[in-house]
């Protein structure tokens, strides 16, 4: 039930057909009761009195392909969860489309809202991959977490 | 050592993508690089050797692959 | 942006496609950066030998929609959340489906994780709704919560 | 006074859904009806009067709604 590790990164925004369809797929498991879900969206902050148009997304894929094993086996080591998925966006979304979504199932809710919650910090925090946002004069920053 | 550089994030803005470099040590390497590019050394850097992220100085060797990188920032 | 009150029970399961659509309705809101989900399925519990095949949802419906009104209102004032959609079925929910669904907006993904982790065990603990445990041999039993 | 009660959930096997009966406060009525449902004496009981939950006794008038409830279990 555990994803394999190279369906982490798509290319451009996560379709919500592809969170639908992750939602869906989990009906069939008698012995899951909860589901928690976290999404990332791309949001128009303003700058300077400029407004994010985008953000391109690029990412170190060996380092956090690694870094993204070790997070997956640390949650599965420290809460009961049935699933987990990851996906992240590589390359460019515009805003309002889906950057970041993660997915975790297991039988009673409290292991399900802790997994995920700790896998949407520790992903913010600990993977390689880096925000260009781009504003809609064609200049941009680097994003910097909060 | 001819060692493989590969940067990352707004780093792509001042170095090169890849490129090739002789040193024998991290600390070299990232004293040459301050040297020659001086926005570097006011910058806070991440640097992985053969995907493995260091905090502390380490020895080269041939054809090893240092990773420099800004912050994560993705999410 | 709230939802109107009487929108939030369900004849037997929710719909995969309404909560398709509740997450895909918020893509074009632009200052919207975070969405939290939780959902709640029936599993197959064994007791005594027997497993659970299906929930029958009964509530108060007038008290429950007077309670639903003041954790929203809680919720708006302790969290800067820009939505907020809560369902729960009633009558028959058979295992495996979505008996209930909770989403939460917000700029930032704290208010949007801490609004629904709260929304969660508020309406668990304070809603009055019941849920009876169908076994495959037409007995059943109240269900309680931990 | 006449007053109507309406059960819940695993209440609603031991007590008609909806009925009504005659009662001057809300201990009158759960003691009158222990009294006929030895089995209620042990349940836990949430009591709320026109959507109001109370925690303690209350004087009941005509036309009071008194909902009898067992711990909540939804979600």
């Amino acid at each position: 039930m555990t994803k394999q590790k190279n369906d982490i990164f798509i290319q451009g925004p996560i379709p919500q057909s592809l969170i639908a369809d992750v939602i869906a797929e989990h009906g069939s498991k008698s012995d899951i009761g909860a589901h928690s879900v976290f999404l990332g969206q791309i949001r128009a902050d303003q700058v300077g009195g400029k407004s994010v148009q985008a953000i391109e997304y690029s990412i170190n894929s060996e380092l956090a392909l690694q870094k993204m094993a070790e997070i997956r086996k640390a949650i599965f080591d420290n809460y009961p969860v049935n699933c987990m998925h990851v996906y992240h966006s590589e390359g460019m979304v515009q805003v309002g489309e889906i950057c970041f979504f993660v997915f975790t199932s297991s039988a009673h809710r409290r292991a399900a809202i802790g997994a995920c919650d700790e896998l949407v910090e520790r992903i913010k925090k600990e993977m390689p991959i880096w925000g260009k946002e781009l504003f809609e004069d064609n200049t941009h920053q680097w994003k910097t977490n909060r | 050592m001819r060692i493989q550089v590969k940067t990352f994030g707004a780093l792509t803005e001042i170095l090169e993508r890849e490129f090739y470099v002789t040193a024998g040590d991290t600390a070299e390497l990232l004293t040459a690089l301050s040297r020659q590019h001086p926005e570097l050394s006011h910058r806070k850097l991440l640097v992985a050797v053969n995907n493995t992220i260091i905090n502390t100085p380490v020895d080269l060797r041939d054809n090893d692959v240092v990773a420099l990188m800004p912050p994560y920032s993705g999410g």
